[in-house]
């Protein structure tokens, strides 16, 4: 069952990546999404038995791998309840933006290769969430590295789409590397690279110290934070996020399925899975701790400024991903993956969402030239009510809450029980909170509120254009002022078909109903050690503390939630002219936020140019200016050299040659005298 | 009492002669095959008075032979510098370079 | 006549025919032939007993005299011989219509080089090795010379020079060796304890040789020159085999006759290795010509081979192993790929290209697997490969590794880069625009290149096995000599027993 | 004296012979140059089986002055081989001016080598060698109306008699101080203690010798003779002399100053290093193809007296070894050159013009790439071989040093074999256009020479190893 | 006494007329000074005994070499004004090179002891009842007479080499041949006619 579910989507990618030219369009698409379905359909009843405690753990081996004196390591599939839960969110997001994606993409000429990547990076993401062995889980995690390369350059004509691959791919390289030491260190240190074997002997490998870098450190932390700058890299963790909000260069359901429901969680996947390692490693926690909550609030002030839909909702990512690993790091795994877990069907909704949007809009992403879109999209328009309430964490305490409430509420609660580091973390959650809801509700607003302010967008135009001139290439009037000033430009925006409605509504309603389903196994103390049953370091204690918490610390969330609900009607509903005052007030505030920290700038400076700049200097300098200049071409003129020496000394004149023997002698002789006499 | 060595020391000057007559000359080839000569008697006088000090009569032998080998070489000597004559009108050794490099 | 002599006289005798022989015909007498031994180095794998006698399909004549015909190999010359024969059919097929002058000429050096190659990696005796290690040159030189690009001449004369002078002083230290070991044979050579003082000097002059010929910072210019003027298929073979000479003497000479040696000297491949990952792949980066980009790229990848190899234990070694392997297969790919696209717009230069996706979308897939592969993506050959010697050195140093693994970030930016500019992008330009995608001859080269760079990174037991117990004995042979590593574990007392 | 004689028998041959073909051809005149030199290969071939009789013998002749051993034997029978062959190519250069005087001079210095190689006596070297030298000034100037190959005679008399008035010098110090020309009674002199007087005497007998071998800095007419001589010419002075000089020389360091090994290695390992990297230096840049296997041999020689330099037995037979090889291939490549002539006939030595050999004459081009090769040492051809033998002996000797200076000076001269190589196969077609065609018997040398260097050669190592074991052993 | 006299005047001539043979000016004067020199070395070689070689000295040397020399120089048109110019360039560090050398063998040879030779080595022992030729031709054809075989084709050798390359025969130059003149007959040679007056002679 379990290979059913890892191998359909793969085989399935095989067979519509190489072969829809044989079985044509249709059939791949049929395919990949009938194998995702079937994937998914087999993933939930072993959720399910998980969720009723009559689920075993095992794992299946497929292949050998590698076997290299000690290190040794298979192809293996292993299914335990952090698999089971990764499995639904993975199939189930999958083979909805499958779904999505007849309709999203339909006007594409490359479908089945757009499927076949999408099968492709679910089977590689299966591969992470059920590896055995820390390999396997790099080759996943490669392996999503290459789909989400591969879907974000899949408008290849594209050059921004291209840059934002390769950024994509490098970045999460440098996250890789730090994965790949962690490995080569855990495998120095435990002798294997089984994850089982490993998370056994963690706990005695406490107080030990390693040698790294010529350095003497405590080996658990070096283990850990070699690891934890792999899931950074997924995860985009602060430093190395800069890839995210580039990524959405890509599809839009490939936006929802990669760069907010499945891949940029396996970070989070990953210190869960290893938790144990990581609980003998306090540092490494701390760690996690900080760059979770740095991220959380990083994303989340960026977010309020951005202009395209796709990046808020990218940076809206990002900090949710931080609120996951500070949930890690004060060691509430449980809470980490619930919100894992809602995360992904508000999330996927959202992009999906935004995505029915954008194509409503004509690819217009710009949300300036969106508003009053509620009438003309209005099955959409609810869709994303759901998701902005799931994410905003709207619920009453005791009551009923959406997805988000449930999950988010578990991390700040956990973070303040857990005291120190988690204290401050719970600060920069609730305030993180409170931008979360100011920016989402700022999406809303200005996507489905207000009047329509569609004439300014290019897009737009062209598509008004087209209908009546067809005339696609006349960019002169582009931002002419229209004479008819409702704003709408003479567009008709409408609602999108079946296929991308159907995912909305199911996952409406995973947003609405899966945090209240669910929470108790996830993160309630008695249950959630046996639900989890070992699969994470389940700290049932903190999260009795957690659910201990002082009522005000239970109600300050959605408080900051309430807070930023209203500024942002009053800023986008009430008194649209606040904004761009707010702006000009504080111009360097916001040009920084705006910029994103400068953080490409910084990382084109520091790295990119002196990259390219050196390799020039390496190889003019280097290679052609002196490696060659002293080596081959230097050793040749100096022969030349010694040749046209030798030539002139060949004189042609008799004399010349026997003055040349004379003087050979004569050295000889002479040399002779000095040396035996 | 004149030794042996009054006679290689003749001999010595001899021969260097011979040697700087072959290449400080640059004009004239019939004065290097002189020379030549020169080294050969520089090379007769040592060998007969080698010969007479070690009261051995192989140096007046070797000498013969180098006499008569030294005729020979003379006359092969005079024969290409006349070819040589006959092909450039000169003898002049700054003119022997068509060769050379 | 055993199978090795036989795998060395097929292509000898072929190359004859094809020197004397019409062009059509030659092309075919060279593709059957090496069709033939790549059938023969088949039977081989299969005849070759894992976990048997460390040399097998051993041949001995004393034929001449001083030192001896003979022919045998272990498992890493079985697999090095296998990856010869193997790209050897796809090179003729690649040189099929991109050559037309000289074609027997062309295909009787080819049929040579295979021999001369098999032949390097078979013998057993130090004077025969050196005998074919330098004449693979003579081959090399003249497809150089006679069908490169235009700046053939000068690539041809810096690869010959460069490469002999390396290679001469390796001979004199096997004149030593035999001069104080009394005998030339390998095997007996391989036990024999040279004195550590002369070790140092030995290890040297075969320093000189091989690191040449890896190539290895900072004797690698040859390479990217040679690379660019080579012939695509020259190119294919270059990179495919001739560079894994170098690291075969590493493993086959170096390492286990000189331990001592190797060890006092670790640092100094460290030290070059680490150099050369961080050089080369930067200069790889500004490349305006695909065929130097990936031939600085091989210098970088030849540098953790190096690396690897020098942290002395099981999985470095074996990991150094398997990237030669999948090198010579990825890069000679690589190359092939260069080479599709040369002979359709003939310009090499990036810039010229762009958008290829779109009308060669077939060309397209396999070249961005065997990038894949290039950078190692896990599932491929390069992975294996870098993730095992990576880890080997690791457990030697991990600030080697440290520095050696940046290899696959900058690794990944050169190639998505290159990858990007050629493939990816708008067809903007006419010429580009006409570019048919792969006819059937292309498909027959990539497919095998591209199911064995699977093969390898999927199931690479298949190719590990044979070699195990020869990395093992050579770990063996330095395990005296063994630094030990920076990475040392330091258990409290009471934990002691657990970290064993 | 009757016994001695059956131990000349091969230079009574000669002898007889040169005088029989010299009156033939007085009374037939310059017509029938077939008949001399089918009289003249008859008798090199007669005195090759004459040495073949008595190989193995050893004995001394002639009061002592006269050696007859294996080594002797060995170096005659190539330097007879070498002017068959000199014989074979020749008439078809001499189109219009064979003479019957060349296969007679030819037989005649061939006479004057083998004295020379049997040499036990400073007499019988001087006048072997004077025989020699003679022979080879006529032979040099032969093409008397042609300026190039007077001058190149007149060069190569006045710095011979130069050279052999520094021999004879020697020679006489030689004599003064140790009080015998007889290569052993030196021996037993120098063995006691190598006075001032005998250490000067071998040197100018060094320095005179290595004229004869053209070995820098005594090379310095090498060049311009080698291109001024005909070329038959050129290929016998670089073929059966060199065996002859080289031969000579080894015997003299070994057999007479032996026991002054100390004072004389460090003069030929100069001599050998400085040969090798001029010989390899100032080749690069020739345009002239027998200029360049000029500067080919200098650097060759330099090689043969690595193994002089090592001063032992395995140092002997590898340059016994490497004598035979590069006979082999300097023939080979002159016979190359022979047949490098345009369509109106005339000569081309120029290299530039060689550019597309390898298309119009491909057979051509791959013999000489073989043996172009195979002069630089290049494995898997066959001049590898002593070459690798030459620098097993001085490790043995440990001169390691000498051995690593030695190989790398090698790299610089592959790189002139190579551009030549180069010029044939990579270079655009030249203005000039190869026509000339070998003979039935030039091809079928040109080739067996080839082939023989190729590989087949290695599996004549056995052979050559025990021949020249046997004939280097007879001066230890 | 008189032997150390007649030493160093042989010498001093000998070693001046050398010097004058290649300092000269006129390649017919360096001739007569080279038989000078000859001269000399003649009597050096007398005093100490070699009587045949002295005699040898002159008889092959002054009269069939120098003669040789003189007759080449002689017989060769050579404009000697022309020769004169740029004699001295290379003197100075050939002169330099040439005071090193002598002086070296002056130096080395100088120390010649004949006391640490053993004289039973001897391959010929001087006789003292025998006359130097005598002797030497006593030498010469038993125990040399290899050498003194070979010596004679070293001059054939020369012969032929002299004759091969200055020989020339020159085209329109009839040669006399006395068998033909001899088989010549008067019928063949002669005719007679009846010549008409008046009209010329045919010829």
């Amino acid at each position: 069952m379990i290979q059913a579910i890892v191998f359909l989507p793969l085989l399935a990618a095989l067979v519509a990546g190489l072969g829809h030219h044989v079985i044509g369009k249709t059939a791949s698409k049929m395919i990949t999404t009938g194998a995702l379905f079937i994937s998914a359909a087999l993933s939930w009843p072993i959720f399910l038995s998980f969720i009723n405690g009559t689920g075993e753990a095992g794992v299946v081996t497929v292949l050998q791998w590698v076997q290299s004196g000690t290190l040794s390591f298979n192809w293996e599939l292993k299914i335990d309840t952090l698999t089971a839960v990764m499995l639904v969110v993975i199939n189930t997001v999958s083979a909805l933006v499958h779904l999505y994606s007849w309709s999203y993409m339909s006007e594409d000429p490359h479908q089945p290769r757009f499927f076949a990547y999408l099968s492709l990076f679910t089977f590689a993401m299966l591969m992470l969430v059920t590896a055995n062995n820390l390999v396997q889980m790099f080759f996943g995690w490669e392996g999503v590295g290459l789909a989400s390369y591969l879907l974000i350059g899949f408008w290849y004509k594209k050059q921004s789409a291209n840059a934002a691959a390769m950024k994509a791919f490098v970045v999460n390289r440098v996250g890789d590397l730090g994965f790949m030491l962690g490995i080569f260190a855990t495998f120095l240190v435990f002798g294997t690279v089984s994850i089982p074997e490993i998370l056994e002997a963690a706990p005695a490998m406490a107080g030990s110290t390693i040698g790294f870098l010529g350095l003497r450190l405590d080996t658990m932390t070096v283990l850990c934070l070699l690891l934890f700058i792999g899931a950074m890299g997924k995860s985009a963790q602060l430093g190395l996020h800069t890839w995210l909000p580039d990524a959405m260069e890509g599809p839009t359901p490939v936006s929802a399925l990669i760069h907010a429901a499945t891949m940029v969680t396996a970070g989070v996947f990953m210190v869960c899975r290893l938790s144990p390692m990581f609980e003998a490693a306090p540092v490494a926690l701390s760690v996690v701790t900080v760059v979770g909550a740095a991220t959380c609030f990083f994303a989340a002030t960026v977010g309020t400024t951005q202009h395209d839909i796709k990046r808020v909702i990218a940076y809206s990512t990002c900090s949710q991903l931080g609120y996951m690993f500070f949930a890690a790091g004060v060691g509430a795994y449980g809470a980490a993956m619930f919100h894992l877990f809602t995360h992904a069907f508000f999330k996927a909704l959202l992009f999906l969402g935004a995505g029915s949007v954008i194509h409503a809009m004509h690819h217009e992403q710009d949300m300036r030239y969106y508003g009053g879109l509620r009438k003309h999209i209005p099955l959409t328009y609810w869709a994303m009510m759901m998701g902005t309430l799931a994410i905003t964490g709207v619920g009453i305490y005791g009551v009923f809450g959406f997805a988000g409430f449930y999950s988010k509420d578990g991390i700040l609660e956990a973070a303040f029980a857990a005291g120190g580091l988690g204290t401050m973390a719970f600060w920069v959650g609730i305030f993180a909170a409170l931008l979360t809801s100011f920016y989402s509700w700022r999406l809303v607003f200005l996507t489905f509120h207000g009047k329509p302010r569609w004439e300014q967008s290019e897009h737009i135009q062209h598509a008004v254009h087209d209908e009546h001139h067809d005339d696609a290439h006349d960019y002169a009037h582009a931002h002419a002022p229209k004479a008819d000033s409702d704003g709408t430009a003479g567009y008709h925006p409408h609602e999108s078909p079946l296929p991308m409605l159907v995912p909305l509504v199911i996952l409406s309603i995973g947003a609405v109903f899966a945090g209240f389903i669910f929470n108790h196994p996830f993160i309630y103390p008695e249950e959630g050690t046996a639900f989890w049953a070992g699969s994470l370091a389940y700290n049932a204690e903190l999260m009795h503390a957690a659910h201990e918490v002082p009522m005000w610390v239970k109600w300050t969330p959605f408080a900051v939630m309430a807070i930023g609900l209203l500024l942002a009607w009053n800023s986008y509903i009430r008194n649209p002219s606040i904004p761009a005052r707010f702006v000009a007030t504080f111009r360097p505030l916001h040009q920084f936020l705006f910029n994103k920290w400068y953080f490409d700038e910084l990382y084109d400076k520091i790295f990119v140019k002196p990259a390219f700049a050196l390799g020039r200097f390496f190889w003019q300098r280097g290679d052609v200016g002196t490696i060659d200049a002293l080596g081959p071409n230097g050793v040749a003129s100096v022969v030349s050299g010694g040749s046209r020496l030798a030539v002139r000394l060949q004189s042609g004149y008799v004399y010349g040659y026997a003055f040349v023997m004379l003087l050979g002698l004569v050295g000889l002789v002479t040399w002779a005298m000095v040396k035996f006499l | 009492m004149i030794s042996v060595g009054h006679y290689l020391a003749v001999s010595a000057v001899l021969f260097t002669l011979g040697v700087l007559g072959i290449f400080i000359n640059r004009k004239n080839i019939i004065v290097i095959l002189m020379a030549i000569e020169l080294i050969l008697l520089a090379v007769n006088i040592n060998l007969v008075a080698f010969s007479a000090a070690l009261g051995d009569l192989v140096g007046q032998v070797f000498s013969m032979f180098v006499l008569t080998v030294a005729a020979g070489e003379a006359a092969i000597g005079l024969a290409i510098l006349v070819i040589y004559f006959r092909g450039r009108g000169t003898i002049a050794v700054d003119d022997a370079n068509r060769m050379k490099g | 006549m055993g199978i090795l002599s036989l795998m060395l006289a097929i292509p000898a005798i072929a190359a004859i025919l094809c020197i004397f022989s019409g062009d059509r015909l030659a092309r075919f007498v060279a593709l059957g032939a090496t069709l033939v031994n790549f059938a023969l180095g088949l039977v081989m794998w299969r005849g070759f007993e894992v976990n048997g006698a460390q040399w097998q399909f051993v041949e001995r004549a004393d034929l001449f005299g001083r030192f001896q015909y003979a022919l045998g190999i272990d498992g890493m010359a079985l697999m090095l011989i296998l990856l010869t024969a193997f790209l050897m059919p796809l090179c003729i097929l690649a040189s099929w219509q991109a050559i037309q002058k000289r074609v027997g000429l062309y295909m009787g050096m080819f049929l040579l080089m295979e021999a001369i190659v098999i032949g390097v990696f078979a013998a057993q005796d130090l004077i025969l090795f050196y005998i074919f290690f330098e004449a693979a040159l003579i081959p090399m030189y003249f497809i150089i010379g006679i069908w490169g690009g235009d700046n053939r001449k000068y690539a041809a004369f810096k690869f010959f020079l460069y490469t002999l002078l390396g290679s001469v002083l390796m001979l004199i230290a096997m004149i030593v060796m035999i001069n104080t070991a009394g005998t030339s044979d390998i095997t007996a050579l391989l036990n024999y304890d040279f004195p550590t003082n002369m070790q140092f000097w030995l290890w040297l002059a075969f320093f000189a040789s091989l690191a040449v010929k890896m190539p290895m910072f900072p004797v690698h210019t040859w390479l990217p020159d040679a690379h660019v003027q080579a012939p695509t298929a020259g190119s294919m073979i270059l990179a495919g085999v001739l560079l894994k000479m170098g690291s075969y003497g590493f493993i086959r000479f170096m390492m286990p006759m000189f331990p001592d040696a190797s060890a006092d000297l670790m640092w100094v491949v460290f030290i070059l290795s680490m150099i050369a990952v961080v050089y080369t792949s930067l200069i790889a980066l500004v490349q305006n010509d695909m065929k130097k980009l990936i031939a600085y790229s091989s210098v970088a990848h030849m540098a953790i081979v190096t690396a690897g190899l020098f942290a002395f234990n099981q999985q470095g070694l074996e990991g150094a192993l398997v990237i030669m392997l999948s090198h010579g297969v990825v890069s000679a790919a690589l190359f092939f790929c260069v080479g599709v696209i040369y002979d359709r717009l003939h310009t090499r230069e990036i810039s010229r290209y762009g958008g290829l996706a779109i009308n060669m979308p077939a060309y397209a897939v396999f070249f961005l697997l065997f990038t894949m592969a290039s950078i190692g993506l896990p599932g491929t050959s390069g992975f294996v490969g870098e993730f095992l010697s990576l880890l080997g050195i690791y457990e030697a140093s991990s600030f080697v590794a440290l520095i050696c693994a940046t290899g696959i970030i900058l690794g990944a930016a050169y190639m998505l880069y290159l990858y990007r500019r050629v493939v990816f992008g708008d067809l903007t330009k006419d010429d580009v625009k006409a570019m048919t995608d792969l006819n059937a001859r292309e498909w027959a080269i990539m497919v095998p290149l591209a199911a064995v760079a699977l093969w390898m990174g999927i199931y690479p037991e298949s190719f590990l096995a044979p070699m195990r117990d020869d990395v093992a004995f050579v770990v063996e042979r330095l395990a005296d000599a063994k630094p030990a590593g920076d990475a040392q574990l330091a258990a409290p007392a009471v934990i002691a027993g657990v970290a064993q | 004296m009757i016994a001695d004689l059956n131990l000349i028998w091969p230079e009574i041959i000669l002898a007889v012979g040169a005088m029989v073909t010299l009156m033939i051809g007085v009374y037939l005149g310059d017509r029938r140059v077939a008949l001399y030199q089918i009289s003249t290969m008859v008798t090199l071939a007669a005195a090759i089986a004459a040495v073949a009789t008595i190989f193995g013998t050893e004995a001394t002749a002639f009061s002592g002055t006269v050696a007859v051993d294996n080594f002797g034997n060995f170096a005659k029978i190539l330097i007879y081989a070498a002017s068959l062959v000199c014989i074979v190519i020749a008439p078809r250069f001499f189109e219009k001016g064979m003479k019957a005087e060349y296969p007679v001079l030819v037989v005649l210095a061939a006479l004057g080598m083998g004295i020379m190689v049997s040499s036990r006596d400073m007499m019988t070297l001087y006048i072997g060698l004077e025989l020699n030298s003679l022979a080879a000034y006529v032979l040099a100037s032969f093409m008397r109306n042609d300026d190039r190959s007077s001058e190149a005679g007149l060069k190569y008399f006045v710095l011979g008699a130069l050279a052999s008035g520094m021999l004879l010098y020697g020679i006489s110090l030689l004599y003064g101080f140790s009080g015998s020309t007889q290569f052993n009674e030196i021996a037993a002199a120098l063995a006691s203690d190598v006075s001032r007087g005998e250490l000067f005497g071998l040197i100018f007998v060094l320095a005179g010798l290595a004229f004869k071998i053209s070995a820098v800095p005594f090379h310095m007419w090498t060049p311009d003779v080698y291109e001024g001589a005909p070329t038959p010419v050129t290929a016998f002075f670089a073929s059966a002399p060199k065996v002859a000089a080289m031969a000579l020389m080894t015997r003299v360091a070994i057999d007479a100053m032996g026991p002054a090994l100390g004072a004389w290695q460090q003069i030929v390992i100069f001599l050998a290093l400085a040969s090798i990297i001029l010989g390899a230096v100032g080749a690069i840049g020739q345009k002239n193809i027998k200029r360049l296997l000029a500067y080919s041999s200098i650097n060759n020689v330099g090689f043969m007296l690595i193994g002089l330099a090592a001063g032992t037995q395995a140092g002997v037979e590898a340059i016994l070894t490497y004598l035979v090889v590069y006979l082999v291939t300097t023939l080979g490549a002159f016979l190359v050159v022979l047949q490098l002539t345009d369509k109106d006939g005339n000569r081309v030595e120029s290299i530039p013009a060689l550019a597309g050999l390898s298309s119009s004459r491909p057979g051509l081009a791959a013999a000489m790439a073989v043996f172009l090769f195979s002069l630089a040492g290049i494995p898997p051809l066959f001049g590898f071989w002593p070459k690798y033998l030459v620098f097993e002996a001085a490790v043995a000797a440990d001169l390691v040093p000498l051995a690593v200076a030695g190989i790398v000076a090698s790299v610089i001269g592959a790189y002139y074999y190579i551009a030549v190589i180069k010029t044939m196969y990579f270079d655009d077609k030249s203005d000039v256009q190869i026509t000339g065609q070998g003979t039935l018997i030039d091809n079928a040398m040109l080739a067996a020479s080839a082939v023989w260097l190729c590989v087949i050669g290695y599996l004549f190592i056995p052979v050559l190893g025990t021949v020249s074991t046997s004939a280097a052993s007879v001066l230890f | 006494m008189i032997q150390i006299f007649a030493f160093y005047i042989f010498a001093t001539v000998c070693i001046a007329s050398a010097a004058m043979v290649i300092f000269s000016r006129n390649p017919v004067h360096s001739v007569m000074w080279l038989i000078l020199a000859f001269f000399n070395a003649a009597g050096l070689m007398l005093l100490c005994g070699a009587e045949f070689i002295a005699m040898l000295l002159i008889i092959v040397y002054v009269g069939a070499v120098a003669v040789l020399f003189l007759f080449v120089v002689m017989m060769l048109d050579i404009d000697f004004a022309e020769l004169r110019a740029g004699f001295v360039r290379y003197l100075p560090l050939g002169a330099l090179v040439a005071i090193i050398l002598v002086a070296e063998l002056v130096f080395a040879l100088g120390a010649w002891n004949a006391g640490a030779i053993d004289m039973a080595a001897r391959a010929a022992p001087i006789a003292t009842d025998m006359t130097n030729i005598e002797q030497i031709g006593a030498q010469i054809f038993t125990r040399y007479v290899f050498l003194f075989e070979a010596s004679g084709m070293i001059l054939l050798v020369a012969m032929i080499g002299a004759i091969v390359l200055t020989n020339r025969q020159r085209a329109g130059v009839r040669r006399q041949v006395i068998a033909d003149q001899v088989r010549r007959r008067p019928e063949e040679a002669t005719r007679l006619v009846d010549q008409p007056v008046g009209q010329g002679v045919e010829l």
